[in-house]
């Protein structure tokens, strides 16, 4: 693989950009792996890479119905930050976060991790404490994030409005190094490195059958044919319940849409994530100009990628009311994506009840910021046959015992 | 001196129409089973209404009684009359498993009157308000805007809206808003008087 | 933005006059079911792409809740029915074969 | 040169002027005139920059398609960016203002970027920037943000007002031109409710320019006709500058009503967003002409032909006195035959097929007009305005043949239906190979919640380009429209519409065929976005080989006009590349709206004071006129303290705390939920509701209950009367009262309907006040009335009577520590015995308090609340409540729950209370105590702070905690961290600071 930098491209430019090659190989499915990932989504994706880098695992094919990128990563608002409140969130969401610093380099593709800064808004005096409460759990973490005064809010970001009628801004989580990144490069990146380290990315091949056997999985059955493997690892979010049934077991999890918009673009206007959850609002201003916006999820169970228009009348309104000039601006676009919703809205990753069948799901409306850290997680699952200290505690056995892992608690969603 | 006050103190708006506080209403909500004929004759015979069917009203909101849910109905009455009027609903249904509750302070009524009332609806309403589709006689529970209302006609061109006594500013604020001069859509044709 | 018809007060009406209850006909189970039985009530759903059967509340109505039967997929709805029942009826299973004749009930 | 022409324009008043500004400089066009129109009358053909390379730019359409004349429109709290010019209907005064440039959109600095094009091929930035790390952040980031972006952000709250309407429908129709109009006829007269939606300001839609004939007679005159007949009826609505947004699920459509863009000085709302429940769509939306793809065909001047027809005869004004025509078909002929008309040169027509043979051409040919077969532009030359076309053979690779001077550009590339509104929702596209575009599938349309298709297309929308054809399939589809929703419709002959036939189109993708990458890298596909033939050719190259790939890639259609020109250019510059065909690539997914909408519209009325819905008590007012420092608590507004002059806030609570420990105190409680639950099985069902026995409960006494999830979490508390053998009042939290009641009412509907209960919260029948002190009972008193003694109604008792001549519920309960009532009354009296309970209080030092006052001093007496000590994870157990769980009972909401391993675990967390080693000191809220280092090497967390105040009555700080095991731990000191390097210690003491043995409530 020909390395990109500024130096390759002036090369390029004088041969009419003749000599690029394929980002990745678009190879026929093999007849057996040692791994198999449903997916091509950037978990999927993130675990083949570091199955290979990590664990110099490379016979592995990763296997996706559509075009890779094409679900959730690729529909997200691209939110990137750590400050959970649980430990074990904590943990992982760091490690993520960690990744993202140095991924552009590490993939030698540039995902364009801005860590422009997460505006956590307090809106209510419950709200400001859970806040607070956040803060300290980070800071014990070694993550950094703090809180801030609506004064200093309000010097941050210009065009919010901190004394609002109905609920004025008393406070903000303020994680620095938070930020964004972009999305599609996140998918394409891991994508180029993996397929570079001999993964198989099989793009257009929906699996519609799971093979076992008395002793566990054996293989799949997919459009193009059947592949077989021992390790089969399910990471298709909002399908996932779909695999599992293929797979012959059922999940806590359930799949809803969630919808995002954009703004048409504008000259920067606003620098950072700001999230007013208190009003379900979510904003950020992308490197093209446009706004990002996070809109609500519905209610019901869902597989259209289409959501209720009544979500984004809510999210556009608490947005008017915190940045009154939103008002002035035009909806450019809205989309939904499939989000998968868990029992206690954190993730699940683990073995299943089938030997041979691992799990990674459930990052319902949050999981983009996850991506390198579960992708990490997962591999090391992969590779031992069990999942390790990060990702342990989101095995699927909480949900019998009863140990939730509830994020709700101080935060109404999970962007 | 301490005289029972109305959440929106007889607040009035006139724009594209007017919107007017109803005053104290006196309203009780009765639970039970509409086919139960026992009950429906106890409550006829209290309230000189008849059950309405499914979805309608008969009267209106100085005398009336409307249909709420399939076990649920709303009288409404004088004010000062609601606590006796409870009582001797409770009396004439004896045994009947049923609720009384008498909610007259906990709801408020405002009255709307003009051209456009139906149109004034419409913008916060999901709902079908075409005359044909929505005539007098018939009571909607809906949303207006973000909170929960009713609203029936009284005539051509004059509703009644009930809704939860703490939102009273809000709705009223919201009415007024729609209603502001200048503002009629021109799509529901002018009712005839 | 699905329209629904309530059956119990017969209004149709947008989504927003409802509020989604998640699945229906789950058999609870209470004190004395194993721990496996209670998180299967409490947590595992069918989530299928395709018919499903779902609770509703007319919660701006009449207030009442009720089943409707629903593609995840085509969100094509089958029927209403009132919420006290604990299988689906007759009429309604019907109603879903006429449109999707390979359509069969879970389990 | 662009100019207002002497001939033409029917859609302005000639008679009039009107003056406005572009880029400060004052300008005039006439009534009628768009912004684009009236600029190009005024000589004004550059008139924007693209987003990329900031070239220059002038309209190339004259619609709502527009990529490149976006304008800065309106001033101050009316400003808003990106609008398009070629829509933006003229009014005096109207200030507009080009985008992208700088310092000026003549010299734009930013121009640099398309000297160095090469440089920036699609994606060139996931190629770069890498290193060093941080320069992305603070280099190179920076600098792109500022390059790209298009208009300048809005600085000030909107000044303007949106509203939203609900409509119903049988048929919509959406588009008012000819296929729109006999649709809304066909499904009008066979008795529909029918809604017609037109985006501009006139109906007639392509007829305005292209007269065709109808029935023998000019369209001019079936066109009034139609919409006098359409206007006399009262089953069909008529709305022009009205846009079909978006098409949703079930029939649900919305529809964008501008109603004052076009006026100086409106009153009303600004925009009306619409949102209409149909149940038959018809979208005659009509086509859009593609431009072709040949080098320079961006250059200001170079026109879709079309859009050069309709600036000509509806406003009277052309981009340039010599135009040259370039087409693949024969309907851009109409172009060059009407600028002939109007007595503008046309040197040649450049018709990139083997023959032109049609009658139009011939036509054309009769004028005079060269005609060139088989020969296309090799490329425009030109910056800011057309000079020169270079003709070359379409079948080459580009030689130049000919260099013809001439000042504009009329392309065609042939048209595409427009089927935004038909796929919004999933309907199906076939691609017409004998038309050259994709069109909706009639056999897959989207299905509605019948699973029937529920848009039916019409007229040029369905592919019917042809006046005659687009005419039947119109009357056909409003025909079926109303067929389909229960209408009888005529069976009688449609209309006949004709028009000169037309010879079929040929395919060109790429003009010259066989173009080299010099001129590949000059021809635009996406104008806006300056996305080139040669960007998709590299992204396909690359394997981006997925439509939607290439499209994120190069970003080919995401810019504000979402490629309606440019898709299928693009979509076949894909194909050929990949060596497969247009329908084996697809195309991307169309979203809503179909053109941006505004925010405002989106948000309607919802904003300032009914942003949203705020409640408020029936004792409101009074807190209003008393300085109330306002909390917002779910949706209620209530008073946190009441603020005195001078004080600080902390200094108001902790006066209002020691007046009412010392004095009597005033809450305003009516915010409580309070739940009437009655019939045979009421005690029963509470049973099941609590964790606690509810159905001992005596008549007259009043319990503290507890309200679990099935999941075993704590959610909801509350004080429950039994009011009488079968009925109680259920209190809850004032947040937790709609939810408390839905979840009772859920479980009677939908588990346990055999149960004879009813429920009715009839929390704002009554409005609540806490009296609470030593003084209450004195105060009670006073006001005369019911038996408040401790003998008539002792603590935890109930009774019902009069107070002061008003009707009264008195609780005796407490949430503070003191004697206490809790009296309810009709919410209209709320605010006359709130202020009796003041005038007679006052020689008492009656004073009221604030939620603030309500929390410090439940937490002096180690009350729990509701979002505090619990967060949806923590057990009744967990808070020392165990004693309210009954063992007894079989069942209650919650009982399996914490039977699970994790519930019973010994180390849970648990309430405790904490003592700083330093009084003064008071832990920060929410802070942490650590122990050790957990699994991923952090120090580990052992619990955290859920309340902390200082409290004026013990004089000390005060906390409660949730521990590790810390039940088992009093006495222990835990360390705090609570920044960097400084710890608090506390010791864990027993959460009931004040009054451990309750002697002052029980008095
Ligand atoms: C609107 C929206 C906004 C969001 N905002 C944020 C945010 O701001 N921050 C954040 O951190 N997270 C956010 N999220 C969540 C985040 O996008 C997801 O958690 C994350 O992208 C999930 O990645 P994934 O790889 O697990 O799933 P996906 O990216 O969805 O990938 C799953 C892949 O599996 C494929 N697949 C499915 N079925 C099959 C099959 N049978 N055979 C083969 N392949 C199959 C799919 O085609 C898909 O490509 C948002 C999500 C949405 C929808
Ligand atoms: N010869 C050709 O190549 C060719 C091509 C296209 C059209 N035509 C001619 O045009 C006429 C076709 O008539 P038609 O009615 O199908 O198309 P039309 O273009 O005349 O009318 C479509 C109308 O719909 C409106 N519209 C589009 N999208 C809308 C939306 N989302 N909301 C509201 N309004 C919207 C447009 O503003 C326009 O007025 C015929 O005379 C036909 O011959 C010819
Ligand atoms: C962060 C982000 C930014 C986007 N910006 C744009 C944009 O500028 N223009 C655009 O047309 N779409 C934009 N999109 C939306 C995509 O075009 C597309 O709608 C989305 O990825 C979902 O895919 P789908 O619509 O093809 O289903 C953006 C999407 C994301 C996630
Ligand atoms: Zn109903």
């Amino acid at each position: 693989m020909k390395r990109y930098s500024a130096f390759a491209i002036a090369r390029e430019a004088f041969r009419h950009h003749t000599g690029w090659e394929r980002a990745w190989r678009s190879p026929q499915p093999k007849a057996e792996y040692d791994v198999v990932i449903v997916g091509a989504g950037g978990h999927g994706l993130a675990t083949a890479y570091y199955l290979a880098k990590n664990h110099g695992i490379t016979n592995v094919a990763v296997v996706e119905k559509g075009w890779l990128g094409g679900g959730n990563t690729g529909r997200n608002t691209t939110i990137i930050r750590s400050n959970y409140l649980q430990p074990s969130s904590m943990a992982i969401f760091e490690k993520s976060r960690g990744l993202y610093e140095d991924l552009s380099q590490d993939l030698n593709y540039n995902i364009m991790f801005s860590p422009r800064g997460v505006m956590m808004l307090a809106q209510t005096e419950h709200e400001l404490r859970a806040w607070k409460r956040t803060a300290h759990a980070n800071r014990i973490a070694g993550i950094e994030s703090e809180m801030v005064t609506p004064q200093q809010i309000q010097e941050m970001i210009p065009i919010i409005q901190t004394a609002g009628p109905r609920y004025p801004v008393l406070g903000g989580l303020w994680q620095a190094r938070g930020g964004s990144a972009r999305h599609d490069a996140v998918a394409w990146g891991y994508a180029r490195a993996a397929s570079n380290m001999g993964v198989d990315i099989i793009q257009q091949c929906e699996v519609i059958g799971v093979d076992r056997d008395a002793s566990g999985v054996t293989g799949i059955q997919t459009t193009k044919g059947a592949i077989r493997t021992k390790k089969l690892c399910i990471v298709v979010a909002g399908n996932s319940g779909v695999l599992a049934d293929m797979a012959g077991f059922k999940l806590p999890v359930e799949s809803v849409a969630l919808q995002a918009l954009v703004s048409e673009p504008i000259k920067p206007a606003l620098d950072c994530v700001v999230m007013a959850n208190t009003v379900h609002g979510y904003m950020s201003q992308s490197d093209k100009g446009e706004m990002v916006i996070g809109g609500g999820a519905d209610s019901f169970n869902n597989y259209t990628q289409r959501g209720s228009f009544h979500h984004l009348e809510e999210t556009v309104r608490a947005l008017i009311e915190t940045f009154p000039m939103v008002s002035r601006l035009k909806m450019l676009r809205h989309w939904g994506g499939i989000v998968d919703m868990t029992g206690d809205r954190s993730p699940i990753i683990g073995t299943t009840p089938v030997p041979g069948v691992f799990i990674n799901c459930g990052w319902g409306t949050g999981g983009f910021k996850a991506i390198p850290g579960s992708g990490w997680a997962t591999a090391e699952m992969l590779a031992d046959g069990a999942p390790r200290a990060l990702a342990a505690p989101f095995a699927l056995d909480r949900f019998t015992q009863g140990r939730m892992i509830d994020e709700s608690v101080a935060a109404a969603v999970a962007h | 001196m301490f005289e029972p006050r109305t959440a929106l103190q007889g607040a009035h708006f006139s724009g594209d129409i007017t919107v007017t506080d109803a005053g104290l209403v006196g309203m009780i909500a009765i639970r039970g089973s509409l086919t139960d004929p026992a009950l429906c004759a106890a409550v006829a015979e209290v309230t000189g209404h008849p059950v309405p069917a499914t979805r309608k009203m008969s009267g209106d909101a100085t005398d009336g009684l409307a249909w709420m849910s399939a076990d649920e109905l709303m009288l409404f009455c004088a004010y000062g009359d609601a606590p006796t009027v409870a009582a001797r609903l409770v009396d004439a249904l004896g045994d009947v498993h049923s609720m009384v509750s008498v909610l007259s302070d906990a709801r408020a009524v405002i009255r709307l009157h003009g051209d456009v009332v139906r149109e004034v609806l419409a913008k916060g309403a999901p709902v079908d308000l075409a005359p044909d589709q929505f005539a007098q006689g018939d009571i909607r529970r809906s949303r207006l805007g973000q909170v929960a209302v009713a609203f029936w006609m009284t005539g051509a061109d004059s509703a009644e809206l009930v809704c939860f006594r703490s939102v009273a500013g809000f709705v009223f604020e919201w009415l007024s808003t729609a209603s502001q001069s200048g503002s009629a859509v021109g799509y529901f044709a002018t009712p005839r008087r | 933005m699905l329209r629904l018809t309530c059956p119990v007060c017969g209004a149709t009406g947008e989504e927003t006059e409802f509020h989604a209850g998640g699945e229906a006909h789950l058999k609870r189970f209470g004190p004395g079911s194993t721990d496996e039985d209670f998180r299967d009530y409490l947590f595992q759903r069918q989530n299928p792409r395709g018919v499903h059967f779902e609770r509703w509340r007319h919660q701006y109505g009449c207030g009442k809740w009720f089943h409707v039967a629903r593609c995840t997929q085509t969100l094509e709805v089958f029927g209403s029915y009132t919420a006290q029942t604990s299988t689906v009826p007759d009429h309604i299973q019907s109603a879903i074969k006429a449109r999707r004749p390979d359509w069969e009930p879970a389990q | 040169m662009s100019t207002r022409i002497q001939s033409g324009g029917r859609l302005i008043d000639r008679s009039r002027k009107i003056g406005f500004t572009f880029n400060g400089q004052r300008l005039t066009g006439h009534p009628g005139d768009t912004l684009a129109s009236a600029l190009l009358g005024s000589g004004q053909v550059l008139m924007g920059r693209s987003f990329k390379y900031h070239r220059p730019r002038g309209p190339v359409g004259a619609g709502s398609e527009e990529p490149n004349a976006l304008m800065g429109l309106g001033q101050g709290a009316h400003f808003e960016p990106n609008q398009r010019a070629t829509v933006a209907e003229l009014h005096d005064g109207l200030a507009a203002t080009s985008q992208n440039h700088w310092p000026s959109l003549d010299m734009d600095v930013g121009a640099l970027n398309a000297a160095m094009s090469r440089f920036f091929p699609a994606g060139f930035y996931y190629k770069t920037f890498m290193a060093p790390r941080s320069a992305w952040k603070h280099v190179f980031e920076p600098v792109i943000r500022k390059a790209a972006g298009l208009g300048k952000a809005p600085t000030q709250p909107d000044a303007d007002r949106y509203e939203y309407f609900y409509a119903y429908v049988d048929v919509l129709v959406v588009g008012g031109g000819m296929a729109g109009l006999q649709a809304a006829l066909e499904a009008g007269r066979a008795g529909a409710r029918v809604l017609l939606l037109e985006q501009t300001a006139h109906l007639g839609g392509r007829l305005l320019s292209d007269e065709v004939e109808i029935d023998g007679q000019p369209s001019d005159i079936w066109l009034a006709a139609a919409v006098a007949e359409l206007q006399g009826m009262d089953n069909v609505t008529i709305r022009t500058r009205m846009m079909g947004a978006g098409v949703y699920d079930h029939g649900y459509v919305t529809g964008y009503e501008r109603l004052t863009d076009h006026l100086e000085n409106a009153t009303g709302p600004r925009h009306r967003l619409w949102r209409i429940r149909t149940d038959r769509i018809v979208t005659a939306t009509g086509a859009i002409e593609r431009p072709l793809s040949f080098a320079g065909n961006d250059v200001p001047g170079v026109m879709l032909a079309a859009a050069l027809r309709d600036y000509v005869t509806l406003y009277g004004v052309t981009p340039g006195d010599r135009t040259v025509v370039v087409t693949n078909n024969d309907d851009a002929y109409r172009t060059a035959i009407a600028l002939k008309l109007a007595g503008l040169e046309v040197p040649v027509i450049l018709d990139a097929r083997d023959a032109a043979i049609g009658p139009l051409p011939r036509q054309a040919r009769d004028l005079g007009i060269r005609v060139e077969v088989g020969k296309g532009v090799a490329s425009v030359k030109g910056g800011k305005k057309v000079e020169a076309v270079e003709i070359c053979s379409q079948a080459g690779e580009g030689t130049v043949l000919e260099t013809i001077p001439c000042d504009a550009v009329a392309m065609s590339g042939g048209w595409s239906p427009v089927v935004h509104l038909w796929s919004h929702c999933g309907g199906k596209l076939v691609w017409d190979v004998d038309q050259a575009h994709f069109r909706p599938d009639a056999s897959r349309p989207p299905t509605d919640h019948n699973g029937a298709g529920y848009v039916i297309t019409a007229g040029s929308a369905s592919g019917a380009l042809l006046s005659g054809d687009a005419m039947q399939d119109a009357a056909a589809a409003g025909r079926r429209a109303a067929a389909e929703v229960g209408f009888i419709p005529s069976e009688g002959d449609a209309p006949t519409a004709m028009a000169e036939p037309e010879e079929p189109v040929q395919p060109v993708w790429m003009m010259p065929a066989g173009a080299s990458y010099k001129l590949r890298s000059k021809a635009f596909l996406d104008f806006q976005n300056d996305v080139k033939v040669s960007d998709v050719q590299l992204a396909a190259q690359e394997g981006f080989e997925s439509v939607e790939h290439a499209k994120r890639y190069t970003t080919l259609g995401m810019a504000t006009d979402q490629g309606k020109l440019s898709n299928i250019n693009g979509l076949a510059v894909l194909a050929d590349s990949l060596g497969t065909t247009i329908p084996q690539v697809g195309t991307t997914t169309f979203r809503p709206p179909y053109t941006p909408i505004s925010m405002g519209a989106i948000a309607g009325e919802a904003r300032g004071a009914i942003f949203k819905p705020t409640r408020k008590s029936p004792i409101d007012g009074w807190h209003d006129e008393n300085d109330a420092v306002w909390e917002p608590v779910a949706d209620w507004r209530r008073p946190y303290t009441y603020r005195r002059a001078g004080e600080t806030t902390e200094q108001a609570v902790h006066r209002e705390i020691r007046n009412t420990r010392t004095n009597v105190g005033l809450l305003d409680a009516s915010t409580l939920g309070k739940i009437l639950v009655k019939g045979p099985d009421a005690a029963k069902f509470l049973d099941l509701i609590y964790t606690n026995m509810m159905s001992s409960l005596k008549p007259g006494r009043c319990r503290y209950g507890l309200m679990c999830t099935e999941n075993g979490f704590l959610f909801d508390d509350g004080v429950v009367v039994r009011l009488s053998e079968d009925s109680f009042l259920c209190h809850t939290t004032s947040g937790g009262s709609d939810g408390v009641h839905a979840w009772m009412e859920e479980w009677l509907q939908t588990e346990w309907w055999d149960l004879e209960v009813f429920t009715s919260n009839v929390t704002e029948q009554f409005a609540q006040v806490a009296v609470v002190g030593p003084k209450a009972r004195q105060l009670l008193e006073s006001l005369g009335g019911m038996d408040v003694s401790k003998e008539a109604l002792s603590f935890m008792g109930y009774a019902e009577g009069e107070l002061g001549g008003i009707p009264a519920r008195v609780f005796r309960i407490s949430f503070s520590g003191e004697l206490s009532y809790e009296i309810g009354v009709p919410a209209s009296y709320g605010r006359a015995f709130w202020d009796m309970l003041l005038e007679k209080g006052a020689a008492l030092g009656v004073m009221p308090y604030g939620t603030e006052a309500l929390h410090v001093m439940r937490a002096e007496k180690g009350f729990i609340m509701i979002g505090d000590e619990t967060d949806g994870t923590v057990t009744p157990h967990d808070l020392a409540l165990g004693w309210a769980v009954s063992k007894k009972k079989e069942d209650f909401i919650g009982k399996r729950a914490l039977q699970r391993p994790d519930m019973i675990r010994a180390d849970r967390k648990q309430l405790v209370g904490l003592a700083t080693e330093d009084p003064a000191t008071v832990l920060p809220d929410g802070a942490h105590a650590v122990a050790g280092v957990n699994e991923y090497g952090d120090p580990k967390t052992i619990g955290h702070v859920t309340s902390t105040y200082f409290s004026p009555t013990m004089e000390r700080s005060i906390a409660m905690a949730l521990i590790d095991g810390g039940a088992g731990r009093m006495g222990e000191v835990l360390e705090f961290p609570v920044g960097k390097d400084s710890v608090i210690r506390a010791t864990v003491v027993d959460p009931v600071f004040y009054d451990k043995a309750g002697e002052r409530q029980d008095v």
